[in-house]
């Protein structure tokens, strides 16, 4: 089963991915930290402390980042069983979504040889750009949540074939595309306030990327550019492609959340593409009513689609 | 309790229906008036008629030759007259050509005589095989000198009797292994002799105690040549008689797609060919005769009838006490594999193992619905396709596109449509598909 | 080759003549534009204050947007608030910083001019170079501080917390005694037809009314909404009930929990939570700037 | 290629045998995804309606200056600048509007029926005719969008432009941004079935 | 196919028992309905009628059996509709719709309905006062489904309200618990199950992959692994719907692929999703897979063909 193990070692390098920022965390008194519901924070020791001190809330002072002046109120602090975990009980619900200091003050100075410990805890920062790409990959699809890129989708998706080159065709050209866009949208349209050419600015870069594309592929791998190539005029005249950029300069995306947003949404596409070609291929085998044959019949089912990608709605990951 | 012999994937578990014959002794049936001798027996080219209208033949008379490409004779089964040479209706297709003949009821019956066949050569047994006209009788037909005459890259090291008799109802292997299984395991000796081989498998299914012991018993008596013979058990499960899954289930062994068993160094034969291959190398007897199972609850009386090729069903009917009033479908072959008869007119021939005649109850009429994609097929189907895709696709109209999906390795065994909660008549779709992406 | 310099020479001119179009619209619709969303905003915030175009607001009323920056020197952080100076020039603004725990730090005079004051870059400028280079200057919020003849009449808070889905923008009004007098919701994505319900009147006005005390407490309950309450809060759509009537009901209900939306409590807890933590932050704060406001008699004209 | 038809034709033809949205299947996202009421339909069919007519125009005009190697391009850079205006005109006088078609207005560039048009009528055609035809296609996008937002904002909200009509809300779904694909699935199956129907009884 | 309604019989007369004959009502518009649909559209489209094969039967209990007691009784002729119409027919009948008709038909109440649909929840009966919630309004009766709690609330919320942990399995698994109309009897789904098991009609490979996932993460998870199978529609989900014909896969191996997604989703809509139930949708997730699964898993060929065929 060689996709068992190829997807056997995409979970591997995932997880790995996902375990390196914790493992990577490792300074002075605390070894990890973390928001565990919405009123608490988890404090991990690399050793088991002292429970007359790290046990007590007077010895913990707990704000918002942007709201220094504001110590939130703690309602009690548990260690656990071995004494190197402690958490931190808060009597309002926590803004999870903003970064806290914790700051543990008149500690012992035979512990670290400090009196004060100040940490940040935040939400990690692999894991919201991993939430950009599961967003725009499967929460926010691009086709069945947002709507964008119909006319390809509809038009490309009869064959899997097709939907695969097109897919990939489109991944590439988006993330070349928005990296570029980005490129320029922070160094040249920002600084100069030419926010208001960001539409021809950023269809110019696609064109200009499919036009690389086209050029480099044909050079390099005629066989590819034979199969992939046909897509590419298709890619210019559409909506997906040029969303990217605007969504990324909508939200002041940076260079990895770009990245992370353009594969996600390539990756989206490609993936609804897919899906929807071999349901299609189903389809064309059915006995649907005359007058729903061919498109009609596909928009009733992206349809389904989208509402069966409901359930994702709401879903928030990291 | 140590597991029988089987194949792994897929099979099925029809109501075997065999007690209806199972305990009746092959009985031999009065020569009919009429004969109507295809002159298409085997797969391969068609025998070109050596006689001609109004010609006098003997018993055992070859009346027909293939001249050019695969092909092996065809005997006159009675003495008697050329009546015509014509088109008559075949089970499979709607009509073939064929030599009638009229008989002789005077002629007096031909006596064979036991000759010794441990002096010949291969070549001269392989000759004897090819004039006594024997095809493979439990299958297609395919000219049995011709299967025993491998490619020489081929290191043949197995032979193995198909006894399985796999298919619900029939059981004419099943009688000729009870009563002519001395004759069978010398008829494997001369075959071990043509192929040099030294080991011999008979495969047996394992409702079939009796014909095992009586294969055992004269495989131990049996000692004219070098070489073991040994008969297995097999585990009751269709399709067990399909060569590849035999082969797998005896020997462990795949056979790849369209390759012949020769591939994997075996030779399979049935055991009723076996029977036939003594005939004609021990005594001399070309192959015009043939045991048919005739069962069913449309027929007044089941038997196992040793019938010459040839005879007319509605003969055969009329010997039996003709149908009973239940009488729903007339099927040459298995009630899995068999074709529906459109005549009672067919005659049979040198393949056909036995007629059905259904009653009502033991079909299955309903009509069939779509598909609802259960996926049983998929697990009963012994090749592992796909047969429920192949059928959609041919109601679409694109039996092309079906290829994909391993149509031409479809052996038509029926497990699908069996299992199919639908009631669709996959093999049919199966079959429409290999004609039409044939063209 | 020609060719190749046809069609540059073509393809500049092509875009110059775009650029000039898009250009010169950028210039006519910018101006436009932010004026419009001046007006809309302004329109939102008279309305929260219970201004409309059947009620004008007074010519005496005024809006003292107050800004506040966090400023970090080192390790060290304090709050600066850009705060107008009465008196004088209308361009006279200082940032007032103060410690976290309320104590005055410095004071820092600078001039900008209003419009200027209202664009966040050039405010930003501005802001860093009075404080000088060294600290990091960052945009933390803004408060709208309105008076009529000088007296405060109310506060205006835009602001944004996380909802069920994203985040969910407010502007909330508060009477100088932190009695919540209205609430609006500006932007947010929560589901239609349940999150989504939370900018209808019946959920939003039942904020209306709460005295600052019943907010420090206030909690979600999960019971339908009596027909008379939501009279009252829908009066301004439906206008069935008079105002003395809906005063009396609000009155009646003051001290009462907010009622969540049928299925969607997460929403209902979120606004709730969301408001209260702005209104508390910002009592908490703005007594300390009152306090250095008058302690170093800094003119200000709320 | 000069067409024969009159400018009446030409806008017929956009409204009805060549309906962007039923007939040409091209701009479906917005069809789909803020076709809610019939009130959005005509703000995006305005833009659209703005866009064609001065891109055709444009294109018409300098046709016969326009190099055939930097052909595409130059429609794209056309229909960009029109694009700008636009969104830069509606998001200044109209914001509420501007908001509610969000990302949509910028992404009438890539709309591939106006590039279409451009292709295939403009570059070939005058001027008057090219206005026609931007005329025709722009309202039919107007009109397809109106229909499947009058089916929504009926069905959805119980209203037209805003009036109550039914005076009640028979079903949220079709509010709903997916609504959008079944509508149009829908009504197209249905226009087909119309079209079957009338053709059997114009042939008797 | 009739097995199949037969083995959904016992848990609506359970929930009969614990919610009134009003939950009765509701499965019988819904099949009704349903049926209508089938026989309307068929006569329509000029096809031969089928509702004589029960499939239209099966799809209006399951519709009825994942929706709340207390919803208005003309509610699920609307799900029907989609459900039955716009879900298979349109998809060219039986055999050919992508998505489980009947859960289909519940993603578009949940997004028509959401109010209806995520709050119409009865407390259940103890006395078999079955005729208890035809009059009263259904608004002042309304309760929370235990997963909704847990949540929403958290687990000392959760044992409050239904008790703790060895009587609160046997009480789930009994089927004494707010909940969709026919999910809550974990005993009668898992006989009804076992039943279609044993007869052949069901193989275990999803039914076991689905719950066993779902048990296996929300361990992980650090929840109660047999709560998150007792407390929600894994039960229903599993044995009844995640394994129907038409929309899972066919070969072994995409079955249990297929039913590890089931039960990963599930949970992740569960613990993080917008939704306190997420096999509903987990289900109609996967199922547009199924082809694609079957496509990359297919049975293995006995010989195939080397290089293709050629004939």
């Amino acid at each position: 089963m060689h996709r068992l193990t190829m997807l056997m070692r995409a979970l591997a390098v995932l997880t790995l991915a996902l375990l390196l920022p914790v493992l990577a965390q490792a300074d002075g008194l605390i070894a990890g930290k973390s928001f565990g519901n919405d009123r608490e924070i988890v404090v991990t020791f690399k050793a088991p402390v002292d429970q007359a001190v790290f046990a007590d809330p007077a010895h913990y002072l707990v704000y918002e980042e942007s709201d220094p002046d504001i110590r939130l109120e703690l309602a009690d602090v548990r260690l656990d069983s071995t004494g190197k975990i402690a958490f931190l009980g808060f009597k309002e619900p926590l803004n999870t979504t903003r970064p806290h200091v914790v700051s543990m003050i008149d500690l012992p100075a035979a512990v670290t040889g400090r009196t004060v410990e100040t940490f940040r805890v935040a939400k990690p920062y692999l894991g919201y750009l991993l939430s950009i790409l599961v967003s725009a990959l499967l929460i926010n699809n691009f086709v069945f949540t947002k709507y964008l890129g119909l006319c390809v989708f509809f038009g490309t998706s009869k064959r899997r074939d097709t939907a695969k080159g097109m897919g990939v065709t489109f991944t590439i050209v988006m993330v070349v595309s928005a990296l570029m866009s980005w490129f320029f949208y922070q160094f040249v349209m920002k600084p100069h306030g030419l926010d208001f050419l960001q539409i021809v600015v950023f269809i110019g870069l696609v064109s200009l990327t499919v036009q690389a594309v086209d050029t480099i592929l044909r050079k390099v791998n005629p066989v590819l550019f034979n199969a992939f190539g046909v897509y590419l005029v298709l890619v210019i005249a559409n909506c997906v492609i040029i969303a990217v950029p605007l969504i990324m300069a909508n939200n002041e995306y940076n260079f990895l959340e770009t990245f992370m947003l353009a594969l996600g949404a390539g990756g989206g596409f490609l993936l609804a593409l897919y899906m929807m070609a071999s349901v299609r291929e189903r389809m064309e085998l059915a006995r649907v009513p005359k007058s729903f044959k061919g498109v009609p019949i596909a928009f009733i089912v992206a349809g389904q689609f989208a509402l069966a990608f409901l359930g994702f709605s709401g879903l928030s990951l990291f | 309790m140590k597991d029988l012999l089987t194949f792994p994937k897929g099979g099925v578990h029809p109501p075997a229906a065999k007690h209806l014959t199972a305990g009746l002794a092959i009985e031999v049936m009065p020569v009919a008036d009429e004969l109507d001798i295809f002159v298409g027996q085997h797969i391969g080219a068609p025998c070109t008629p050596t006689v001609a209208k109004g010609d006098s033949v003997a018993e055992g008379d070859v009346i027909g030759t293939v001249t050019k490409g695969l092909g092996t004779p065809i005997h006159a089964p009675v003495a008697g007259k050329v009546k015509a040479i014509g088109a008559v209706a075949h089970p499979m297709r709607v009509t073939a050509p064929a030599i009638t003949l009229q008989t002789d009821h005077e002629a007096p019956a031909r006596v064979y005589t036991r000759k010794d066949w441990a002096g010949l050569d291969r070549a001269a047994l392989l000759a004897a095989i090819n004039q006594g006209g024997i095809v493979g009788v439990g299958g297609a037909g395919f000219p049995t000198h011709a299967k025993l005459s491998p490619p020489p890259e081929a290191k043949i090291d197995t032979l193995i009797l198909n006894g399985a008799e796999c298919e619900p109802y029939i059981t004419a292997d099943h009688r000729q292994m009870l009563e002519h299984a001395a004759e069978i395991v010398e008829g494997a000796r001369i075959i071990m002799a043509v192929l040099g081989v030294s080991r011999c498998h008979i495969g047996i299914e394992a409702n079939k105690p009796d014909a095992i012991a009586a294969m055992q018993k004269a495989v131990r008596e049996n000692t004219v040549g070098a070489g073991t013979i040994t008969v297995d058990v097999l585990k009751v499960k269709y399709p067990q008689g399909s060569e590849k899954q035999l082969i797998q289930s005896i020997t462990g062994r795949k056979v790849p797609g369209f390759a012949l068993p020769s591939a994997v160094g075996v030779v399979v034969h049935n055991v009723s060919t076996t029977k036939a291959i003594f005939d004609a190398v021990v005594l001399g007897k070309p192959l015009y005769e043939k045991v048919v199972t005739i069962s069913g609850k449309g027929i007044r009386r089941p038997a196992n009838l040793l019938v010459r090729v040839g005879t007319r069903l509605n003969e055969i009917v009329a010997y039996l006490g003709g149908v009973t009033p239940e009488l729903a479908k007339i099927v040459f072959g298995g009630p899995m594999m068999g074709f529906a008869a459109s005549s009672l007119e067919i005659p049979v021939t040198k393949t056909t193992s036995s007629v059905l005649f259904l009653a009502e109850d033991e079909i299955d009429s309903t009509p069939h619905s779509q598909c609802i994609r259960c996926g049983w097929c998929l697990a009963a189907c012994p090749m592992g396709l796909e047969p429920k895709e192949i059928a959609i696709y041919v109601e679409a109209g694109r039996e092309k596109d079906t290829e994909p999906f391993g149509v031409f390795e479809c052996f038509e065994c029926g497990c699908c449509a069996y299992v199919c909660p639908a009631k669709r008549p996959l093999v049919q779709f199966i079959r429409l598909a290999k004609l039409r992406a044939r063209k | 080759m020609k060719d190749i310099s046809t069609i540059i020479f073509r393809l500049t001119l092509t875009c110059l003549v775009a650029a000039l179009i898009m250009g010169g619209s950028f210039i006519v619709t910018n101006r436009a534009k932010q004026h419009n969303q001046q007006v809309n905003e302004q329109k939102v915030m008279l309305s929260l204050l219970g201004y409309s175009a059947a009620k004008p607001a007074p010519a005496s009323l005024a809006l003292h947007p107050v800004y506040r920056y966090l400023v970090t020197e080192q390790d060290v952080q304090t709050l600066g608030y850009l705060v107008p100076v009465a008196g004088g020039a209308t361009d006279a603004f200082a940032l007032v910083t103060i410690a976290l725990d309320g104590k005055f730090v410095a004071r820092h005079d600078l001039r900008l001019a209003p419009e200027k004051a209202e664009q966040a870059k050039e405010r930003l400028q501005a802001v860093q170079t009075a404080v000088g280079s060294g600290k990091t200057i960052q945009y933390a919020d803004q408060t709208i501080i309105v008076t009529d003849n000088g007296q405060r009449q109310a506060y205006l808070l835009p602001g944004e917390f996380p909802g069920f889905k994203t985040f969910v923008k407010v502007i909330l009004a508060l009477d100088p005694g932190f009695t919540v007098l209205g609430l609006e919701i500006m932007e947010h994505e929560e589901d239609p037809g349940l999150g989504g319900e939370i900018v209808q009147d019946y959920f939003k006005n039942q904020f209306r009314g709460k005295p600052y005390e019943a907010l420090k407490k206030l909690g979600v309950v999960k019971e339908p909404l009596p027909d008379e309450y939501r009279g009252a809060l829908e009066a301004g759509k439906t206008g069935r009930l008079g105002p003395e009537e809906v005063a009396r009901i609000q009155e009646q209900y003051k001290d009462h929990d907010i009622y969540a939306l049928t299925g969607a409590t997460i929403s209902s807890r979120s606004v709730t939570n969301g408001v209260k933590g702005i209104v508390k932050k910002f009592a908490y704060r703005i007594a300390f700037l009152d306090r250095v406001l008058a302690e170093q008699r800094i003119v200000v004209p709320f | 290629m000069a067409t024969d038809k009159s400018n009446l034709q030409l806008v017929v033809n956009g409204i009805l045998n060549e309906n962007p949205i039923f007939r040409l299947v091209l701009s479906m996202c917005p069809a789909v995804g803020i076709s809610t009421t019939v009130m959005n339909g005509i703000m995006l069919g305005v833009a659209v309606l703005f866009v064609q007519v001065f891109s055709s125009c444009t294109i018409s005009l300098v046709k016969n200056w326009i190099h055939p190697r930097i052909r595409i391009p130059t429609y794209t850079l056309t229909i960009a600048t029109w694009v700008t205006v636009i969104d830069m005109v509606l998001a200044a006088y109209l914001p509420e509007a501007y908001a509610k078609m969000g990302i949509f207005v910028k992404l009438i560039v890539a709309f591939a029926i106006i590039t279409m048009r451009l292709e295939m009528f403009a570059s070939k055609e005058n001027l008057t005719h090219s206005f026609w035809d931007g005329v025709g296609m722009g309202l039919g996008f107007m009109v397809g969008m109106m229909a499947i937002g009058f089916v929504r904002e009926l069905l959805g909200l119980g209203t037209i432009l805003g009036y109550d009509v039914l005076g009640f809300r028979p079903l949220l779904f079709f509010i709903l941004p997916l609504a959008g694909f079944f509508c149009v699935g829908l009504m197209m199956g249905f226009f087909n079935y119309i079209e079957t129907r009338y053709k059997r009884v114009k042939q008797g | 196919m009739w097995t199949v309604v037969a083995c959904l019989v016992p848990p609506l007369v359970f929930s009969v028992f614990i919610f009134g004959i009003r939950t009765l009502i509701i499965t019988a518009v819904s099949v009704v309905s349903c049926v209508a649909v089938e026989a309307i559209t068929q006569k329509c489209l000029k096809r031969p009628v089928t509702v004589k094969d029960g499939s239209a039967v099966i799809t209006g209990m399951l519709l009825a059996f994942v929706i709340p007691p207390g919803v208005p009784l003309w509610l699920p002729i609307l799900g029907s509709v989609m459900a039955v119409y716009v879900g298979k027919h349109l998809l060219g009948g039986i055999g050919f719709n992508i998505f489980n008709p009947a859960l289909l038909g519940r993603a578009f109440l949940m997004a028509s309905f959401p109010v209806a649909m995520t709050s119409a929840w009865l407390p259940p009966l103890r006395d078999l006062a079955i005729f208890s919630y035809l009059g009263t309004p259904i608004d002042a009766l309304t309760t929370a489904t235990p997963l909704a709690v847990l949540k929403g609330q958290g687990m000392a919320a959760f044992t409050a309200q239904f008790g703790a942990a060895p009587n609160v399995y046997t009480d789930f698994f009994l089927g004494w618990r707010p909940g969709c109309i026919g999910e809550t009897s974990g005993l009668l789904l898992v006989l009804g199950g076992l039943y279609l098991l044993y007869r052949g009609y069901i193989t275990w490979h999803i039914p076991v992959t689905v719950l066993a996932t779902i048990a296996l993460l929300t361990r992980v998870a650090g929840g109660d692994p047999l709560l998150a199978v007792l407390a929600g529609g894994a039960l229903l989900g599993a044995f009844f719907m995640a394994n129907d014909y038409v929309t899972s896969p066919t070969s072994k191996m995409a079955q249990l692929i297929y039913g590890v997604g089931v039960g990963a989703l599930t949970v992740l809509i569960r613990l993080k999703g917008g939704y306190p139930e997420g096999i509903c949708y987990a289900i109609l997730l996967m199922n547009p897979l199924s082809p694609v699964l079957d496509r990359w898993f297919k049975p293995k060929r006995f010989a195939p063909l080397q290089g293709g065929a050629k004939k």
